[in-house]
């Protein structure tokens, strides 16, 4: 709507030379943000001590491991695939930890043999997809059973972690101005995220993964690097995943073969309400970020009402859910 | 944030309940009883469930320390991993009491208290059964008894415990065999379903022992549907001791149950003014817990509340 | 014959049958079938009758699927169906009338059609991503199940109740045989009438779809509504299985299941062409993979195992990729960039 | 084996760059290619030629490694190659435009001409460079779009634009365009040319391909024929003639035909009559301005235009494709109100796009749904076309448009791109329109076929039909039309009887006239 594309267009265009993004890419997660502000405003008018700006930094705190799994799915959903592996991956990564640390191994390595397991499972998934034509979904629920499957191989049982490295992380405290803190897994996230940030938005590897997801066909013909891309997604989504599954580790204290049982759904939500199009194509990581936090807004709202009985809460959530994207659709229609 | 604590005064208590969730007829008894003896006792009640999810609960009792309740009770979803939340909770000076499953930590200064029932020991309870009255149980006299096992979720507490009580039970009487275990995930059709090709895959089952009522039930119908009587071609031994399990138990198609009571209401509210008050508990309180065979739940079925 | 290897059909059918062969190695009664009480009783029996509810979901899942979307809420709706059946006759003045059953079932069903109409109205009118918009019902709906039950198991005792998934007509299980009536009916639906080629292409190019005159929102709301009736019908049948409704695990991950079934039938998720006699083989395999579990005596440790390692081998066997690269020949053609 | 049948063009400047030698490839039922040779050379333009379906574009995508080769060899400066993907290629130095336009209609203008490429800057990548990179290949098309703005909000034109200045921005020894004319106007296709001329002088080896003959002779210096999958031979163009060069691509002489023999209308605004369509003030914020247009029973309206000027979306309101902000419809008199193609198509209108593979083909479903499509979505589901009228309504249009293959169970994906944009010509025609708005419908269609549509247009009208004709090619909307409407700047600015008078270099004048008056407007796009 913004630009003619008139041949014999008069000079006043090269002013839009300057102007790089069409604003309409920003708009679902502007609306986002402005419905999060909404939220906590309603929050804080109903309950007391929703304002507390610690509220908001215990969103990043509980919602750490979710942040950082939102970034791998961004990358896979925005390539037009779909991980459903990673709530799994999660759990056996807190598996793995608990279960060698137990074993007595230390913790660099411990966190080394997970972050290199997921990263594998990943890289095995994307090769799967891309390689042999099948479909991510069945792909990705196959390494969904299967990590869950070697859980209870390693041990029906949860198994506590007590070695110090982790729980000094998992109890650490990083102060903010004000009284207020954080924990160690928030200063983690948050650097995951920009790193994410700063591929998908800033590198040749980021635009491949939009042009994958816009046609894979055109991008094959462009000449870009399809396969690497595509198997480089699940890669990061499997990194993502091992990694998440650390600070849930951290997070627990524990590992447990039913930890993070239907997380890939939150994940997958999460991004999604982001305003990135399951399709592939479009999106931006900082939208998966506010579907985070919108996810634990939901929570918290819920959690501070504390009259609701476990039947009011599911269908709280489904509400809240819904009154958000339906707002969220309004906000952004105008584009078409 | 530093606004006054909502509830000071000495005469309302808040407490923080952190339900596992309502994934079973048993667990929704149980939110009931602690909801309503929180309003008789006068006590007001945060409610918050988890959805079975170990995440979830770590939030809602963080959020409780944020809005500085009185005193937090939960029901762990698993045993292990709550150092942390609890030690933020000891921090802010807020008791905490365990109900129904117990938290794994060296640190006991955590909790004031646990009350709830012994996995292990309902186990062992339904195994000692069956020790007992092994020979009836053979119903096909061929001298050795036959056990199909219907498992819980697998990983799930009540599972792993159940399973280790009666098959330290069992280990008395030789003849006792478990030929086959399989989950039912807790529920009537994972019951049926995993019970019907027991029946197609197995010979001669004598006995069916189910993690849970539900699960049993479900055995029931496969039985009937394989043109066999439970009960008497099959018996069958169940743990919970919820209704339809009674009067399932009362008609005399299970043999035995083992009670596992979700009114922890009482018990709880009584705890937790007093450890409100500073008064010491024990650290271990054990419900009321009994069990049923045929002749107890035609007597006990008439006055049962759930 | 090089024809039929390349029809996903083939392969889907082959898995099951080798399924089948692996359980009558382990168990050789496996398919012996036996007439017990008037009725068939036997392995493939129960897994005809366990498989109608999957089939029926995974039916109205693949024209879901067809329009390049996806319908998570069906577990959630199936619950409803129960919860909605199972009060309602719990709480008439007759129990244990036929009457009663066939009022509550109209009403479930009824129930179901609204909850289509909801999901579809959020998908094609307001254009909300199919995901999100069924991931909403999926949550609510659930809750919805249980603020009808109460939270409670209710067990009705209802001989015609019991009759819809457990009972037989002629020997046969009634559940399988509505839901080959369901098959059959929507097979003639989609391909004796017009409609298939008309839910191909809304999933295909939901654009030139548009400008050749389809109405492709009507048929997007359709295909919800029908997925959703489906979902009832198989809800209803869970519920009868067992003569009570369970709020909380009817229809558990049966959105997963019906997908799965959806996609080893040779449905691609990104919509478009579908296969109903696929997914008929697809349900039926799920099916036969959860009875195989118990009936081969996995033990409980290892069923993700077992199952992963059979999705795999599926999956494998389906890509003709794989297959090639198995029987280590050059790779066919990239087909695909044909799309250029 | 396959004998260079004419004489092989004299001094061969230096060796080929590209050789590729016994070429074969199959697809399950057809043989695309049969045994073909063929050479570039570096510093020229070469034309590949023949029908729709002869195989040029398989030729293409064999070369640059989209397809596998089933046998025979490819030669690239000299060393063998056998290119796994069109990656590959590239990195030898082979630069393609393919048929369709194959770009991220997602991502920026600039983003799609530089993707792979991109400028960086500290390890990032540096968007302002890439956009003024962008801005200085498009200078040099003459495209004056905004880099920075989303594809998929340009015309197809555009976007055929901005796929040769991608392959443009490559430095490569060889370039490869396949039909990149097809949708634009003379006065870009000059501008490309003149590029494609300097490219020659550097000693790019440039391969062409084109259904314009005009157009191949001006730029091309040599061509090759194919013929159903088959070399008929290698020409230089200095010694050719188009009939000749029609004659080896079609195996038999093509008759002639200057002036169709279409009545028009007795003609002159009859008061009385009641126009078929009467339109007032048509308009579209952003896309139309107030357009006035009356069209009778049986005529033939030619709308002609540049690049954007409005012609596609006159042609989208009409249908309902998108809605009118403001302006009235009078379908026979009677006020209609089009809010989707639906409602147009029960008034009997009839509308095919110019962006075939996004908004025509539905490339999953077989020649005979495609076909069908429409008649079929018209009818309702429960009434589907029986299948007697249906094999009889489908060989009746793959004979009478000469679809190749002739199987009606071909998937539409697996057709040339010409014999797609017969199946959906075909489309339109089985509902039997009243009005038929036709976009660029010789988009891709090779000479033989051109003939035949204009022949079958005009054959349509003389029986009653109405048709608005859009297309680039000035002079076939001057060959086929009753009347001309002129569009500038998304506005009519012309409309007058097809006579004597009306020249090519008369329409052109009055744009660049219009465009004097006229030029203020477009800044507020
Ligand atoms: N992927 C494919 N599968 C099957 N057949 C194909 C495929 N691609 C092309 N063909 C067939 O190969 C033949 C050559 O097609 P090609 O696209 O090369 O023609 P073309 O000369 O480029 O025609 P046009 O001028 O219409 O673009 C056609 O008969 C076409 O139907
Ligand atoms: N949906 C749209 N959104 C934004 N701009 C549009 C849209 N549709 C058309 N335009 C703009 O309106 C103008 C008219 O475009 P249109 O496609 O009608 O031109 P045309 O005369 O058919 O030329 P072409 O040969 O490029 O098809 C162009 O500048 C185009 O970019
Ligand atoms: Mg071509
Ligand atoms: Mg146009």
């Amino acid at each position: 709507m913004t630009t003619s594309t008139s041949v014999t267009a008069s000079p006043t265009f090269l002013d839009r030379v300057r102007t790089y993004s069409p604003p309409r890419r920003y708009l679902p997660v502007a609306a986002t943000v402005a419905l999060l502000i909404g939220m906590f405003g309603a929050g804080s008018l109903r309950y007391q001590g929703f304002a507390d700006p610690q509220v908001v930094l215990n969103l990043f705190v509980d919602n750490a491991f979710l942040l950082v799994l939102g970034v791998g799915m961004t990358f896979v959903i925005l390539t037009g695939g779909i991980d459903l592996s990673v709530g799994s991956v999660v759990a056996l990564s807190t598996m793995i930890a608990a279960s060698t640390l137990q074993a007595g191994w230390p913790a660099p390595v411990t966190i080394i043999a997970v972050l290199v397991s997921g990263t594998l499972l990943g890289t095995l998934m994307g090769l799967v997809i891309h390689y042999f034509e099948v479909q991510p979904f069945i792909a990705s629920l196959a390494v969904m059973f299967l990590a869950r499957g070697l859980c209870y191989l390693i041990s029906v049982e949860s198994i506590p972690i007590r070695e110090g490295t982790f729980t000094a992380f998992a109890q650490g405290s990083v102060p903010l101005p004000g009284g207020y803190h954080v924990t160690p897994s928030v200063v983690v996230a948050v650097v995951v995220f920009a790193i994410g940030a700063w591929v998908l938005h800033m590198t040749r590897f980021g635009r491949t993964v939009y042009a994958v997801g816009g046609s894979e066909s055109s991008a094959h013909l462009m000449g870009l690097r399809v396969a690497f891309v595509k198997v480089g997604v699940y890669t990061i989504s499997g990194l993502c995943s091992a990694l998440a599954g650390l600070l849930f580790a951290a997070y627990t204290l524990s590992g447990y073969s039913l930890h993070a049982v239907g997380m890939e759904l939150d994940a997958i939500a999460a991004v999604v309400i982001g305003g990135t199009l399951l399709t592939g194509g479009r999106g931006l990581l900082l939208g998966t970020m506010f579907g985070v936090l919108l996810l634990g807004t939901i929570q918290t709202f819920i959690s501070f009402d504390g009259t609701l009985s476990s039947w009011w809460t599911k269908i709280s959530i489904g509400t809240l859910l819904l009154i958000f994207v339906v707002i969220q659709r309004l906000l952004t229609r105008r584009q078409n | 944030g530093d606004k006054p604590k909502p509830s000071a005064s000495s005469d309302s208590i808040t407490m923080g309940f952190a339900q596992v969730g309502a994934e079973s007829g048993w667990r929704t008894a149980n939110t009931k009883s602690i909801q309503e003896t929180a309003k008789t006792a006068g006590i007001e009640l945060k409610f918050s469930d988890a959805q079975q999810k170990q995440e979830n609960q770590i939030k809602s009792i963080r959020s409780f320390i944020q809005q500085k309740v009185d005193v937090i009770a939960f029901s762990p979803v698993v045993e292990t991993g709550w150092d942390t939340v609890l030690m933020e909770a000891k921090r802010a000076n807020i008791p905490v009491v365990l109900t129904d499953r117990a938290v794994d930590s060296k640190d006991t200064s955590l909790y004031k208290t646990f009350l709830g029932s012994d996995f292990v020991v309902e186990g062992k309870k339904a195994g000692e059964w069956l020790v007992k009255e092994g020979d009836a149980a053979d119903v096909n006299k061929d001298g050795s008894i036959k056990v199909v096992e219907l498992q819980g979720t697998t990983g799930a507490a009540p599972a792993i415990d159940r399973k280790k009580g009666f098959e330290d039970a069992m280990k008395a009487n030789p003849k006792i065999t478990i030929a086959a275990s399989q989950t039912g995930d807790f529920t009537r059709d994972g019951g049926k379903k995993v019970m019907e090709s027991f029946l197609k895959s197995q010979k001669n089952i004598d006995v069916v022992f189910a993690h849970n009522d539900d699960m049993g039930l479900g055995a029931i119908e496969a039985i009937e549907a394989a043109g066999l009587k439970p009960g008497k071609d099959i018996q069958i031994i169940s743990i919970d001791a919820v209704k339809d399990g009674m009067t399932a138990l009362a008609a005399g198609k299970i043999n035995y149950i083992v009670e596992c009571n979700p009114l922890l209401g009482p018990q709880l509210m009584d705890l937790a003014k007093k450890v409100v008050a500073g008064e010491s508990v024990p650290a271990r309180v054990l419900t009321e817990e009994t069990t049923f065979d045929q002749a107890a739940a035609k007597a006990a079925l008439p006055s049962r509340q759930y | 014959m090089r024809e039929l290897l390349r029809r996903p059909l083939f392969w889907s059918t082959l898995a099951l049958l080798l399924l089948i062969a692996l359980n009558t190695a382990v168990t050789p009664s496996f398919l012996s079938v036996r007439l017990q009480d008037g009725h068939l009783y036997g392995s493939l029996i129960d897994i005809l009758r366990n498989g109608a509810p999957v089939l029926l979901v995974a039916l109205g899942m693949t024209l879901v699927i067809a329009t390049r979307g996806i319908d998570l809420s069906v577990g959630a709706v199936a619950a409803i169906a129960g919860a909605v059946a199972c009060v309602y006759i719990a709480g008439s003045d007759r129990p244990a009338a036929t009457s009663t059953v066939v009022s509550a079932v109209a009403l479930a069903v009824g129930v179901c059609i609204l909850l289509g109409l909801w999901n579809g109205f959020l998908v094609s009118v307001f254009g909300i991503q199919p995901i999100i918009a069924t991931l909403v019902l999926m949550t609510a709906g659930r809750g919805l199940a249980m603020l009808i039950t109460d939270g409670q198991i209710t067990t009705v005792v209802n001989p015609a109740f019991k009759v819809l998934g457990a009972g037989f007509v002629a020997t046969l299980p009634v559940a399988i045989l509505i839901a080959l009536a369901v098959f059959a009916v929507t097979a003639v639906l989609a391909r004796r009438t017009a409609l298939g080629m008309l839910i191909e292409s809304v999933g295909i190019n939901p654009e030139a779809s548009r400008l050749a005159g389809v109405r492709a929102r009507t048929i997007t709301w359709t295909v919800y509504v029908f997925c959703a009736f489906c979902a009832g019908v198989a809800g209803l049948m869970i519920a009868s299985n067992t003569s009570a409704a369970d709020a909380n695990n009817a229809g558990l991950w049966i959105e997963l299941d019906a997908i799965l079934a959806v996609v080893i039938g040779g449905t691609s998720l990104a919509g478009g062409k579908f296969s109903l006699l696929g997914t008929l083989v697809g349900a039926m395999f799920i099916q036969t993979l959860a009875t195989t579990i118990p009936t081969i005596g996995i033990p409980a440790e290892a069923n993700y195992l077992f199952k992963a390692v059979v999705v795999i081998a599926v999956c494998l066997l389906q890509s003709p990729r794989a297959r090639a690269a198995f029987r280590s020949r050059r790779p066919v053609s990239t087909v695909k960039a044909g799309a250029a | 084996m396959t004998q260079v049948t004419t004489s092989i063009p004299p001094p061969a400047v230096g060796t080929p760059v590209v050789e590729m030698r016994g070429i074969s490839i199959s697809f399950p039922g057809v043989k695309a290619l049969a045994d073909v040779d063929f050479r570039l050379l570096p510093g020229e333009v070469h034309a590949l030629m023949g029908e729709n379906g002869a195989g040029k574009s398989t030729l293409i995508k064999a070369l640059t490694g989209v397809y596998t080769i089933d046998e025979g060899t490819v030669t690239v400066a000299g060393t063998d190659h056998r290119f796994a993907s069109p990656a590959d290629s590239q990195a030898a130095g082979i630069s393609t435009v393919y048929q369709e336009v194959n770009l991220c209609t997602n991502l920026t203008v600039a983003e799609n001409m530089l993707l792979g490429r991109e400028p960086h800057r500290f390890g990032r990548i540096d968007v302002k460079a890439m956009n003024r990179r962008a801005r200085s290949i498009l200078d040099r098309l003459g495209l004056s779009i905004d880099p920075g703005s989303s594809l998929g909000e340009h015309s197809i034109a555009i976007q055929q634009l901005v796929a040769i200045g991608r392959a443009l921005d490559i430095d490569a020894r060889v370039l490869i365009l396949d039909e990149p004319t097809s949708s634009l106007d003379a006065d870009e296709v000059a501008k490309l040319f003149a590029v494609m001329g300097d490219l020659r002088d550097q000693g790019v080896a440039i391969l062409f391909v084109s259904h314009f003959l005009d157009q191949v002779f001006e730029i091309s210096d040599r061509m090759t024929v194919l013929r159903n999958g088959k070399l008929v031979g290698e020409y230089l163009t200095r010694d050719t003639t188009q009939l000749a060069l029609v004659e080896a691509m079609i195996g038999r002489e093509l008759e002639t035909l200057d002036r169709l023999e279409h009545q028009a209308p007795t003609a002159a605004p009859d008061e009385a009559r009641v126009p078929l369509l009467q339109v007032l003030g048509l308009s579209r914020k952003g896309s139309l301005q107030a357009v006035d247009l009356e069209i009778y029973d049986g005529e033939v309206i030619g709308v002609a235009g540049l690049l954007g000027s409005g012609r596609t979306e006159l042609a989208r309101l009409l249908f309902g494709a998108d809605t009118a902000d403001a302006g009235t419809i009078d379908v026979r008199g009677s006020r209609r109100r089009f809010r989707t193609p639906r409602g147009a198509i029960g008034a009997k209108i009839a509308f095919s796009s110019e962006n075939r593979r996004a908004e025509g083909v539905v490339e999953d479903l077989t020649i005979a749904d495609n076909m069908l499509l429409t008649l079929q979505a018209a009818r309702g589901w429960l009434r589907p076309v029986p299948q007697r009228t249906r094999d009889r309504l489908v060989t009746e249009y793959i004979k009478a448009l000469d679809i190749r293959p002739p199987d009606p169970s071909a998937l539409m994906r697996n057709l040339s791109g010409g014999n797609q944009q017969k199946v959906l010509l075909a489309r339109w025609l089985i509902t039997q329109p009243e009005l038929l708005i036709l976009d660029e419908p010789t988009r891709g269609i090779d000479i033989g076929a051109k003939t035949q549509i204009q022949q079958l247009v005009a054959k349509l009208a003389d029986e009653g039909m109405s048709v608005v004709f859009i297309s680039t090619e000035l002079e076939e909307v001057l060959r086929l039309s009753d009347r001309v409407v002129v569009m500038r700047d998304r506005a009519k600015i012309a409309d007058r009887f097809n006579d004597e008078s009306v020249t090519v270099a008369g329409i052109l004048a009055t744009i660049a006239a219009g465009g004097a008056d006229t030029k203020e407007e477009d800044s507020d796009a």
